[in-house]
C-alpha cells in the first residue's frame, strides 16, 4: 500500500447533546487506501462521530484536518465539497421521489433525469446492483432503500467514503457485491470507514479497527493483528464470551399453527402463498429468507396486523383448547388470554413511539390494564429502569424520548418490553438488528431464557449463522412460499442459503 | 340641574367604526353636535348587536353617561334590557321598532323620514333615464333601473319603492328589478348583485347596502348610479349622480337639548326634510340630466309643504289594484302580525305610527329576483 | 474550495430543559422587548404616547369592576374552546372547525330555547338546551372525524369548510324564522327569560368561569392521567404503533372529536343561555381559530391555556380601551397583539436552544492561520 | 342560469372572483412545498393589498392627476411585493431561524397583517377625509382593469377569456411556471425534497434554510398580489376595510383542494370562485333564506371533492411529509 497520508485526522473532538457527552476528546486517523472499521457498543457515539465529518453535527471542540489542513466543516455541502460522502445508518431517502431523483438530489446543473437514469443504470451494471431508477421509494424494501443509498455515493463519487452499518438491511449476496466495490475503491486509493456491528464482516473487509467506549477513543490496530473475541472486549471493556446456547427444547407441543396461509397487499400483491407450518412452545422457530420474503406479513398476520386471505391460525392451549386468530385485532387475541409479544421491523415505525420517554413506552403494553379509568404510570417506570439496567441501555434516565437514544439502545428498549410482558409467543422480527455484539449476545440469552420458559418463539433472522446456531428449526421463505422446513442443528449454511433463492432446494420437513 | 348640565356625559354605541359608511354618518354627527353643545362624549366603536352591547351601555353608565344611544338595529334588545336595569339614565336608539311598545319612559327610537331623500334620489335617477331615451340610448320600455337591496326588511323596501316612485314621477315607463344580498355589507355579493343587474339590462342602479360594490360595478360598466349614505363621486366620479343621507345631528341636538331642560324624550322621533335630518348630497352635474337640481328642488318644497305624499295611492298599483286600505305591522312581534291601518287620505303614513319605516307593499313595477314575496 | 472556511459566528445546538423560573424569565424579559418595541411602534405611526397606550389597555381590563367580571369570562370563554381543541390537537388532528362546532352548539341552543321555551319548566328547558347543544357540537365535530377516521379525509380543511356551513346555518336559520328582519335575532324570551341562565349571587359572569374552572381541571386530568388521555397520545405520535398494541385508531378519532365538539357545543350553550341569550353568525367571533393559537402556546398543557387565553384576551380587551381613549383605529390593537406575540413565539427559541457565539479572538486566530 | 349567453356573463365574474384565490393558493403551494405552513396568509394578502394602495396613493398624489402608466403599475406592485415579502420574512425570521411553532406564528402573522392593512387603511381614509369611508384609486385602478384591446369586439369569446386585467393573466402564467418548476427543473425538484424530508435535503447537500426562506418569501409575494388584484382591479382602486374578507383562509384550503399543483390550483380557483358567487347569480324566487343555504355551495362542494378524493388515497396526494415541523440539522 506503499505510505500513507492521513485523509482524515480528527484532534479532540467533542460532542455533547445536553448531559450525554457523546464523543470525549476524539483522536482519529483516517487513512487513503485503507477501509477502518469504527467499532464500538450502542451509543458510544460512532454515528456522532461520522456526522461530524459529514457536516451534520458541528463538534464542539477538536479539529479536523483533512490532508494536513485545518478545516471547518459546516454542512454537509462543505463536506461534500472536500470529497466526504457518507451513507448513514437511517436512511436519507424522499419517499415520494424515484429512487433517479432521490440520487441526483442536491447537484447542481440542469435537471435530466433520463441522463441520470442512465448513468444509474450503467453504475448498477458495473457494480452489479439493481436499482430501478424510476421506482418510488415509498414502493421499496429496506434492501432496496439501502442499495439506492450506495448508488448515491457512487454516483456522486468521494474521496472519503463513511458507511454507518450499511449492511444492517442487506442480503448476504448484496454485501458481498458491496464489499467488493469498496475494496476496489480501497485500491484506487480512496479512503473508507465502516461501522459495522457484524465481526466477521469486520474480519473480512477491514485494514484497520479503531474502538469507541462510551464516547472516548480506545484504541486501534491493524485487523490482521487482532480477533473478534480481542475487539469485543475493547469495546465492552472487560472479557465477554461469544457462544450461543442452544438447550434442548423441553416438552415441546404445539402452540401456534399455522395453515394455508394466504396473504396479499393493498395492491392486490400476493405476500403470502399457502404457508402451513407449526410453532411449539419451548423451542425457537427460525426463519430464513431474504428480505421482503413474506417475513413481516407472516408475523403481522399472527399478530393481528395483516388482513389475511385465506388460511387459518390456531393458537393452541395447554390443555389442547384451540383459537382460531385470524379476523382478531390485537386486543381481541389479548382478550383471548393469548399473551403474544411482537418486536416488529421497524420499531420506531410501529413498537415504539419516539416522542415518548421509556417509563411512556414501557407502558404501551400495559397500559390497559385494570377497570380504572387512569394510567398506572409507576408499574412502567419501574419496568423501563429494570429494563435501563438489565439491557445496559445507555440513556440519560427513563424520561429520556426513546427517539434521542441511538439506534441499538432503542432496539433494547422494545425487546426489554417486550419479553417483560411473559408472552406465551414470541415474534421477532430482526431483533439484533443494529446491536452491537455484546447486546446481541445478551438478546440471544434473553430469548433462550424465553424457550427455557415453554414460550413459543418464531425468530425471523437475516444472519444465516445465527439461525443455524440459535434456532431448534428453520423455516425458509422465498418469494411468499415456504421452501422447506430443516432442523437447526445440522443444517448447512450452504443449503439454506440455496432455499432461500430457490423453492424446494433442500428437505422438506413437512 | 345645574351642576349636571356642566358635567353631562353622552355615550355613544356604534356597530362598526369610520371605516362602514353607515357608522360614519352617525359617528361625524355625533362628535360635531356634542362639541357644538360642549357635552362630554364617549364614543364605543365596533359593538357587536349582542351582550356586548348591553356591557358596554353599562361601562358607559360607569364611565358617567346619562344618555345613551346606540346606532344599529340589532341593538335595540340589548339597549332595552339596559334600560330597564338603569332607570335613571336615557336611552336612544335609532332604526329601532319597540320603543313605542315597550313600556318605558326611558327608552326611545328614533329615525328619519329617508324614503323622502330616496323619492328625490329617484327623480334624478328617472330624469336621467328619460335622457337616455332622449339620445337613443335606450327606448322608453328598456327605462329598466336595478337595486341592490340588503334584506326584505321594511327599510329597505320603503327605501327602493320611494326611490322608485320618485324615479316614476318623471319618467312613467319605468321598472325596477331588485336583488337582495341577506347582508348590510358585503363587498362581493353587492358588486356581483350590481353587475347581474346590469347583465340583465339594467341601465340604472341604485342600492341600499353600505359597501362600495355597487358603485364600483357601475363605474366600471359606466351606468349611472344613485348612491347611499354619503357621496361616492371619488369612488365613481363617471357615474354618480347623487346620494341621500339621514342627518343625525338634529336629533342628537333635540335629545341632549331635551335631557339638558330636564324634559322627557319622545318615544319615537322622526326626522324630516323640515328638520335638516334628511339631506341629499351635491349633484354630479357631469352625470346628472339637465335640470335634474332644480326638478328636486321643487318635489322637495312640495315635500315639505305636505302638498306631496311619497306613497300616494293614485302612482302605484298592487296586484294591478289601488290601495285603499292596509293594515301594517307597526307593532313588533315574533310573527309580523299586521296590526295598524295605515292607508288614509290617499296615501300611505310611512314613519307617523312609529319612527322606523314599515312600508312593506309589494308594488306593481318592481320586480325582485330572490325572494317570492308574500 | 479555498483555503480554509471559517467557523460560524453563531453556533446553536439543543438544550436541557431549562428549571421552569428561567424559562419564564427569558418570556418575561421577551414580553418587556415586546412591549418596548411596540411603544416605538405606537410613537412612530401614531404620534401617542406609549404610556398612555399601555394605560389604556390596562385601564380597559381592568379599570373597573365589571370590566374586571368581562375580562375574566372572556378569557373562561376562550379557554374552554381551547380546552376543547386540545385533545384532538394532541392527537394531530387539526380541528381548526371549533368555530363551527360552538355555532352548531349555539345554534341548537337557540332552537330549543324558542320553541321550548314555554312548554317546559325552566330547569328542564335549560338541560334539554344543554344536551342539545352538546349533542350539536359533538355531530359537527363527529362529521370530519367519520371521513378522517374512514378514508383519512383531510380533517383541516374539512372542518374550515364546517366553520363557514355552520355560519350560513344560522344566517339561513335566522333568515328564515325572521323572513322580513334584519339578518339579526334580537333577544329570545326577552319578557320570560325562559331559558337564561341562573345569576349565582345576583352575578352573571360566575356560573361560566366556574364551568371553565371545572372543565380545566377535568381535561387536565383527561389528558395526563387517563387511559384515553394516554390512547390519544400514542395515535396523534404514531398510528401504527397505536394499532400495533391494539389500540382502535377510529375509535380513538371518533371518541376524542365528540368529546372536542361537545365541549365547544358546551361553550355554545354558555354563549346562548348563558351570555347573549340569543345567536347571530358572528357569535363564536373568531375565537376559534384565537383558541388554536392558546392551544398552541401552551403546549397543550391546560394549566398554561390559562395564562395563555388570559393573554389574548387581555390584549383583546386592552385594544378596544386604546380605541376608544385615543381614537386609534381598533386595527393598531391588533397590530400590536401581532407584534406581542412574535416576541413571545420567538422567545421560545431562547428556551429550547443553547446560543453559543464564537469569540472575535477565536475568529481572528482563524484568519491569521488562513 | 343555464343558457349560453348568461353562461358568458357568469364565467368571467367566476374567473375573477378565482384570481384572488389563485394567487394566495399558489403562493401557500410554493411555501408549503418548502415545509412550511404558513397561515399567516390572509393576513399577507391584506399587506400586499394595502401596500399597493399606499404606493398608488402617494403616487397619484405626487403625480397630481397626470398618471403614467408605467410608474402607476409598477409603484404599487413593488410596494406590495416588497410589503408581503417582508411579512414573508418575519415568518421565516421566526419559523425558520428561531424554529417557533409554525401554527402559532401563522395565526399571529394574519392577526398582525389583517390589522396591519385596516390600520393603514384607515389611516388613508382619514388622510383623504372620505364620505364614504375608503380610499379610490380610480386613476391608478383604471391601468389594472384596462382589458385586452379585442375584448369587446369577439362577442363571448372577448368576454371569457380577454376581459381580465392583466393581474389576471399573470396569476395563470405564475401558476403554470410555479407547477412547471415543481415538476420539471432542479429547483423544483430541491425543493420538494427540503419540504418532504429536510433532513434528506441537507444530506445531500441542499441549502435547506435558503430554500424555505426563498420559497416562503417568494409564496408570500405571490399571495399578496392576490390582495393587490382585488383592490386594484376587482373592486376598481376603491379600498375598505375588511373588503377582503377571509378570502386568505380560501386559498389555503385550496391548496388542500388542488393537491398541492399549482396546474390544478388554476382550476379549483376558478371553480371556487364561481360556487363563491353562485348564489349573487342564482335567481331563487324563493324565501331569501334559501340565498343563504346557497352560500354554502362552495364549502359542500370542497367536502364532497375532499371526500371522494381522499376515498382513492394516493401517497402523491398527501400534503408534504414534514410540513409543518421545523427543521434543525442537530435533532434527531
Ligand atoms: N441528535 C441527538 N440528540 C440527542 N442525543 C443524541 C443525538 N445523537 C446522538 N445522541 C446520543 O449520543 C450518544 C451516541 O449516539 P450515536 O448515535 O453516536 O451512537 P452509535 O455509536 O452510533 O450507536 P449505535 O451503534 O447504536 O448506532 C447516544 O447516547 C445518543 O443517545
Ligand atoms: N406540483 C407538484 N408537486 C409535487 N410533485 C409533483 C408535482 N407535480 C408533479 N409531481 C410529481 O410528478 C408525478 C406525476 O405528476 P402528474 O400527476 O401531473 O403526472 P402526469 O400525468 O405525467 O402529468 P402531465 O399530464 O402534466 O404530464 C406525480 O406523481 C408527482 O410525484
Ligand atoms: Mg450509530
Ligand atoms: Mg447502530
Amino acid at each position: 500500500m506503499g505510505e500513507k497520508t492521513a485523509a482524515v485526522k480528527m484532534r479532540d473532538i467533542t460532542k455533547s447533546f445536553g448531559k450525554v457527552l457523546a464523543n470525549d476528546k476524539v483522536w482519529l486517523d483516517i487513512y487513503r487506501g485503507e477501509i477502518l472499521a469504527l467499532l464500538g457498543e450502542n451509543g458510544s457515539g460512532k454515528t456522532t462521530l461520522m456526522n461530524m465529518l459529514s457536516g451534520i453535527y458541528f463538534p464542539d471542540e477538536g479539529q479536523i484536518y483533512i490532508d494536513g489542513k485545518e478545516v471547518v466543516i459546516r454542512s454537509p455541502k462543505d463536506a461534500f465539497n472536500y470529497g466526504i460522502g457518507m451513507i448513514h445508518q437511517h436512511f436519507k431517502l424522499v419517499d415520494v421521489l424515484t429512487a433517479a431523483e432521490n440520487i441526483v438530489l442536491g447537484l447542481p446543473g440542469k435537471l435530466d433525469l433520463k441522463e441520470a437514469s442512465r448513468k444509474i443504470r450503467e453504475i448498477c451494471e458495473t457494480y452489479g446492483f439493481s436499482v430501478d431508477p424510476d421506482q418510488k421509494i415509498y414502493t421499496m424494501s429496506v434492501s432496496q432503500k439501502q442499495t439506492v443509498e450506495i448508488v448515491k455515493v457512487l454516483y456522486r463519487g468521494a474521496d472519503i467514503l463513511i458507511l454507518d452499518e450499511p449492511t444492517a438491511v442487506l442480503t448476504p449476496q448484496e454485501t458481498d457485491k458491496l464489499f467488493a466495490v469498496l475494496k476496489n475503491m480501497r485500491d484506487d486509493g480512496k479512503a473508507i470507514v465502516i461501522i459495522t456491528h457484524k465481526m466477521h464482516e469486520v474480519e473480512e473487509l477491514s485494514d484497520r479497527v479503531a474502538v469507541l467506549r462510551h464516547g472516548q477513543f480506545v484504541g486501534d490496530m491493524l485487523t490482521k493483528d487482532t480477533n473478534a473475541q480481542e475487539m469485543t472486549n475493547m469495546m465492552v471493556g472487560h472479557a465477554v464470551t461469544l457462544n450461543i446456547d442452544r438447550p434442548e427444547p423441553k416438552d415441546p407441543k404445539p402452540r401456534i399453527e399455522v395453515k394455508g396461509l394466504t396473504v396479499r397487499d393493498m395492491d392486490g400483491i400476493v405476500k403470502l402463498e399457502d404457508v402451513s407450518f407449526t410453532a411449539n412452545s419451548g423451542e425457537i422457530l427460525g426463519i430464513a429468507g431474504i428480505s421482503g420474503s413474506g417475513q413481516k406479513e407472516l408475523l403481522e398476520a399472527i399478530a393481528g396486523l395483516q388482513p389475511v386471505e385465506s388460511g387459518s391460525i390456531s393458537y393452541i392451549e395447554g390443555d389442547g383448547a384451540r383459537e382460531e386468530l385470524i379476523g382478531k385485532d390485537p386486543l381481541a387475541i389479548a382478550a383471548l388470554g393469548v399473551s403474544l409479544s411482537f418486536v416488529p421491523e421497524d420499531r420506531l415505525g410501529m413498537g415504539l413511539v419516539g416522542n415518548m420517554d421509556l417509563s411512556d413506552n414501557m407502558m404501551l403494553r400495559s397500559f390497559r390494564r385494570g377497570r380504572s379509568l387512569f394510567t398506572d404510570r409507576k408499574a412502567p417506570h419501574k419496568l423501563a429502569e429494570n429494563v435501563v439496567e438489565e439491557l445496559e441501555v445507555s440513556t440519560p434516565s427513563v424520561s429520556t424520548p426513546v427517539r434521542r437514544l441511538s439506534g441499538g439502545n432503542v432496539q433494547k428498549v422494545l425487546v426489554g418490553r417486550e419479553i417483560a410482558s411473559a408472552p406465551t409467543v414470541l415474534l421477532t422480527a430482526y431483533a439484533v438488528r443494529g446491536l452491537d455484539i455484546n447486546s446481541s449476545y445478551t438478546i440471544y440469552d434473553l430469548i433462550n431464557r424465553q424457550k427455557q420458559d415453554g414460550v413459543a418463539v418464531i425468530y425471523v433472522g437475516e444472519d444465516l449463522d445465527v439461525l443455524l446456531e440459535l434456532c431448534d428449526r428453520i423455516l425458509v421463505l422465498c418469494g411468499g412460499k415456504v421452501s422447506g422446513i430443516v432442523d437447526g442443528r445440522g443444517a448447512k449454511k450452504r443449503d439454506v442459503g440455496m432455499m432461500m433463492t430457490r423453492l424446494g432446494g433442500g428437505r422438506n420437513e413437512r | 340641574s345645574n351642576s349636571t348640565e356642566s358635567k353631562m356625559k353622552v355615550g355613544f354605541i356604534f356597530l362598526h367604526d369610520e371605516n362602514s359608511t353607515y357608522d360614519l354618518n352617525f359617528l361625524n354627527a355625533a362628535k360635531e353636535t356634542c362639541e357644538k353643545l360642549g357635552v362630554e362624549y364617549i364614543l364605543r366603536t365596533n359593538i357587536p348587536e349582542d351582550q356586548k352591547c348591553k356591557e358596554t351601555a353599562e361601562d358607559l353608565i360607569d364611565q358617567g353617561c346619562t344618555i345613551i344611544f346606540a346606532d344599529s338595529f340589532g341593538h335595540e334588545d340589548y339597549l332595552i334590557e339596559a334600560a330597564k336595569d338603569h332607570p335613571e339614565v336615557q336611552f336612544c336608539h335609532a332604526t329601532g321598532t319597540k320603543a313605542h311598545t315597550a313600556n318605558l319612559s326611558n327608552f326611545h327610537n328614533a329615525f328619519a323620514s329617508i324614503y323622502e331623500g330616496r323619492y328625490l334620489a329617484g327623480i334624478a335617477a328617472g330624469m336621467k333615464l328619460n335622457e337616455m331615451i332622449a339620445s337613443g340610448k335606450i327606448t322608453a320600455d328598456q327605462a329598466k333601473m336595478g337595486y341592490v337591496g340588503a334584506f326584505t326588511y321594511a327599510e329597505v323596501i320603503s327605501g327602493y319603492t320611494s326611490f322608485y316612485l320618485g324615479a316614476k314621477s318623471v319618467c312613467p315607463s319605468v321598472t325596477m328589478e331588485v336583488t337582495f344580498t341577506g347582508s348590510w355589507y358585503d363587498e362581493t355579493a353587492e358588486k356581483e348583485g350590481a353587475l347581474k343587474l346590469i347583465s340583465n339590462g339594467c341601465v340604472l342602479i341604485s342600492q341600499h347596502a353600505d359597501s362600495m360594490g355597487a358603485p364600483t360595478a357601475c363605474e366600471s360598466n359606466n351606468v349611472p348610479n344613485v348612491s347611499y349614505n354619503g357621496s361616492t363621486i371619488k369612488e365613481a366620479p363617471n357615474t354618480f349622480i347623487v346620494s341621500s343621507r339621514i342627518n343625525w345631528s338634529p336629533y342628537f341636538e333635540y335629545m341632549i337639548g331635551q335631557v339638558k331642560d330636564g324634559k322627557a324624550i319622545d318615544t319615537d322621533w322622526t326626522g324630516t326634510i323640515a328638520t335638516g335630518s334628511v339631506v341629499l348630497t351635491d349633484v354630479n352635474t357631469n352625470v346628472a340630466a339637465a335640470g335634474t337640481v332644480e326638478a328636486i328642488e321643487a318635489a322637495k318644497a312640495q315635500l315639505e309643504a305636505g302638498t306631496l305624499h311619497v306613497f300616494n295611492t293614485d302612482t302605484f298599483t298592487k296586484d294591478g289594484a289601488k290601495l285603499d286600505s292596509y293594515l301594517a305591522d307597526v307593532n313588533t312581534d315574533a310573527d309580523f302580525t299586521p296590526d295598524t291601518e295605515v292607508i288614509s287620505d290617499g296615501y300611505f303614513h310611512e314613519s307617523e305610527k312609529r319612527s322606523a319605516p314599515y312600508f312593506d307593499i309589494q308594488i306593481d313595477g318592481i320586480t325582485l329576483l330572490d325572494v317570492n314575496f308574500g | 474550495m479555498n483555503g480554509k472556511t471559517h467557523t460560524p459566528l453563531i453556533q446553536v445546538s439543543k438544550r436541557e430543559t431549562l428549571p421552569w423560573q428561567k424559562s419564564w424569565l427569558i418570556r418575561g424579559i421577551a414580553i418587556v422587548a415586546a412591549l418596548v418595541v411596540c411603544a416605538l411602534i405606537t410613537t412612530m405611526l401614531t404620534g401617542e404616547n406609549p404610556i398612555q397606550v399601555y394605560g389604556s389597555m390596562v385601564s380597559g381590563a381592568f379599570g373597573t369592576g365589571r370590566r374586571i367580571w368581562q375580562l375574566l369570562r372572556n378569557v373562561a370563554i376562550l379557554l374552554t374552546i381551547s380546552l376543547a381543541v386540545t385533545p384532538a390537537f394532541k392527537m394531530r388532528f387539526w380541528n381548526v372547525g371549533a368555530e363551527g362546532q360552538v355555532m352548531a352548539g349555539a345554534l341548537a341552543c337557540t332552537v330549543t330555547m324558542l320553541y321550548l321555551g314555554d312548554k317546559l319548566p325552566n330547569a328542564l328547558l335549560i338541560l334539554v338546551m344543554l344536551i342539545a347543544s352538546v349533542a350539536a357540537g359533538a355531530l359537527w365535530a363527529f362529521i370530519p372525524a367519520f371521513f378522517k377516521a374512514k378514508w383519512n379525509t383531510n380533517e383541516t380543511l374539512f372542518t374550515l369548510m364546517m366553520n363557514y356551513i355552520a355560519t350560513q346555518l344560522i344566517a339561513f336559520f335566522i333568515v328564515w324564522k325572521y323572513p322580513n328582519g334584519t339578518g339579526t335575532m334580537g333577544i329570545v324570551n326577552q319578557d320570560t327569560r325562559a331559558g337564561w341562565l341562573p345569576r349565582l349571587g345576583g352575578n352573571e359572569f360566575i356560573l361560566i368561569i366556574l364551568v371553565s374552572v371545572v372543565i380545566t381541571a377535568l381535561m387536565y386530568v383527561y389528558l395526563n392521567y387517563t387511559k384515553h388521555g394516554y390512547e390519544l397520545s400514542v395515535v396523534g405520535e404514531s398510528e401504527r404503533t397505536a394499532r400495533y398494541v391494539g389500540i382502535k385508531v377510529g375509535k380513538v378519532v371518533l371518541r376524542t372529536l365528540i368529546l372536542s365538539g361537545a365541549v365547544c357545543g358546551i361553550v355554545g350553550f354558555l354563549l346562548v343561555a348563558g351570555v347573549h341569550h340569543s345567536i347571530s353568525t358572528n357569535i363564536a367571533g373568531g375565537q376559534g381559530f384565537t383558541a388554536v393559537m392558546v392551544s398552541w402556546l401552551a403546549h397543550f398543557n391546560p394549566i398554561m391555556m390559562v395564562f395563555s387565553s388570559f393573554l389574548l384576551c387581555f390584549l383583546g380587551q386592552g385594544a378596544d380601551q386604546i380605541s376608544t381613549d385615543l381614537g386609534l383605529d381598533h386595527a393598531f390593537g391588533d397590530i400590536l397583539t401581532g407584534v406581542i406575540l412574535f416576541f413571545i413565539i420567538g422567545s421560545e427559541f431562547f428556551i429550547n436552544y443553547k446560543i453559543k457565539f464564537r469569540s472575535g479572538e477565536e475568529r481572528k486566530g482563524e484568519i491569521e492561520n488562513a | 342560469m343555464l343558457d349560453l349567453s348568461s353562461i358568458a356573463v357568469f364565467i368571467p365574474r367566476a374567473v375573477v372572483q378565482g384570481i384572488p384565490l389563485l394567487y394566495g393558493a399558489t403562493g401557500e403551494i410554493l411555501t408549503e412545498k418548502s415545509g412550511n405552513l404558513n397561515l399567516g396568509i390572509p393576513g399577507i394578502m391584506y399587506v400586499g393589498a394595502i401596500s399597493g394602495v399606499m404606493g398608488a396613493h402617494f403616487y397619484e398624489q405626487s403625480a397630481g392627476g397626470q398618471l403614467a402608466a408605467l410608474p402607476a403599475i409598477l409603484i404599487p406592485l413593488l410596494c406590495s411585493l416588497i410589503g408581503s415579502g417582508i411579512m414573508g420574512l418575519i415568518y421565516c425570521f421566526l419559523t425558520v431561524t428561531l424554529r417557533a411553532n409554525q401554527n402559532v406564528t401563522g395565526l399571529a402573522l394574519t392577526t398582525f397583517g389583517v390589522g396591519f392593512g385596516n390600520f393603514f387603511g384607515a389611516s388613508l381614509v382619514k388622510l383623504t377625509g372620505s364620505e364614504t369611508a375608503s380610499i379610490s384609486l380610480g386613476a391608478t385602478s383604471a391601468f389594472f382593469c384596462a382589458k385586452l384591446p379585442f375584448a369587446d369586439k369577439l362577442g363571448w369569446f372577448g368576454k371569457i377569456f380577454l376581459s381580465y386585467g392583466f393581474l389576471a393573466y399573470l396569476a395563470i402564467i405564475i401558476a403554470l411556471v410555479a407547477a412547471f418548476i415543481l415538476k420539471k427543473t432542479r429547483l423544483g425538484l430541491h425543493l420538494r425534497a427540503v419540504g418532504e424530508n429536510p433532513a434528506t435535503a441537507d444530506a445531500a447537500g441542499i441549502n435547506v434554510v435558503r430554500y424555505k426562506y426563498g420559497a416562503t418569501v417568494i409564496g408570500s409575494m405571490i399571495a399578496g398580489l392576490g390582495g393587490l388584484y382585488y383592490v386594484l382591479d376587482y373592486i376598481n382602486g376603491v379600498w375598505s376595510n375588511n373588503g377582503f374578507g377571509d378570502r386568505g383562509w380560501l386559498a389555503i384550503a385550496l391548496v388542500i383542494f388542488a393537491v398541492w399543483r399549482p396546474n390544478i390550483g388554476i382550476l379549483a380557483s376558478i371553480l371556487f370562485g364561481g360556487l363563491y358567487i353562485f348564489s349573487s347569480y342564482n335567481n331563487t324566487g324563493m324565501d331569501l333564506a334559501a340565498n343563504e343555504l346557497y352560500k354554502m355551495l362552495p364549502y359542500v362542494v370542497t367536502i364532497v371533492v375532499l371526500i371522494i378524493v381522499s376515498a382513492r388515497k394516493k401517497k402523491e396526494n398527501q400534503p408534504p411529509e414534514s410540513l409543518g415541523l421545523a427543521y434543525f440539522r442537530e435533532e434527531r
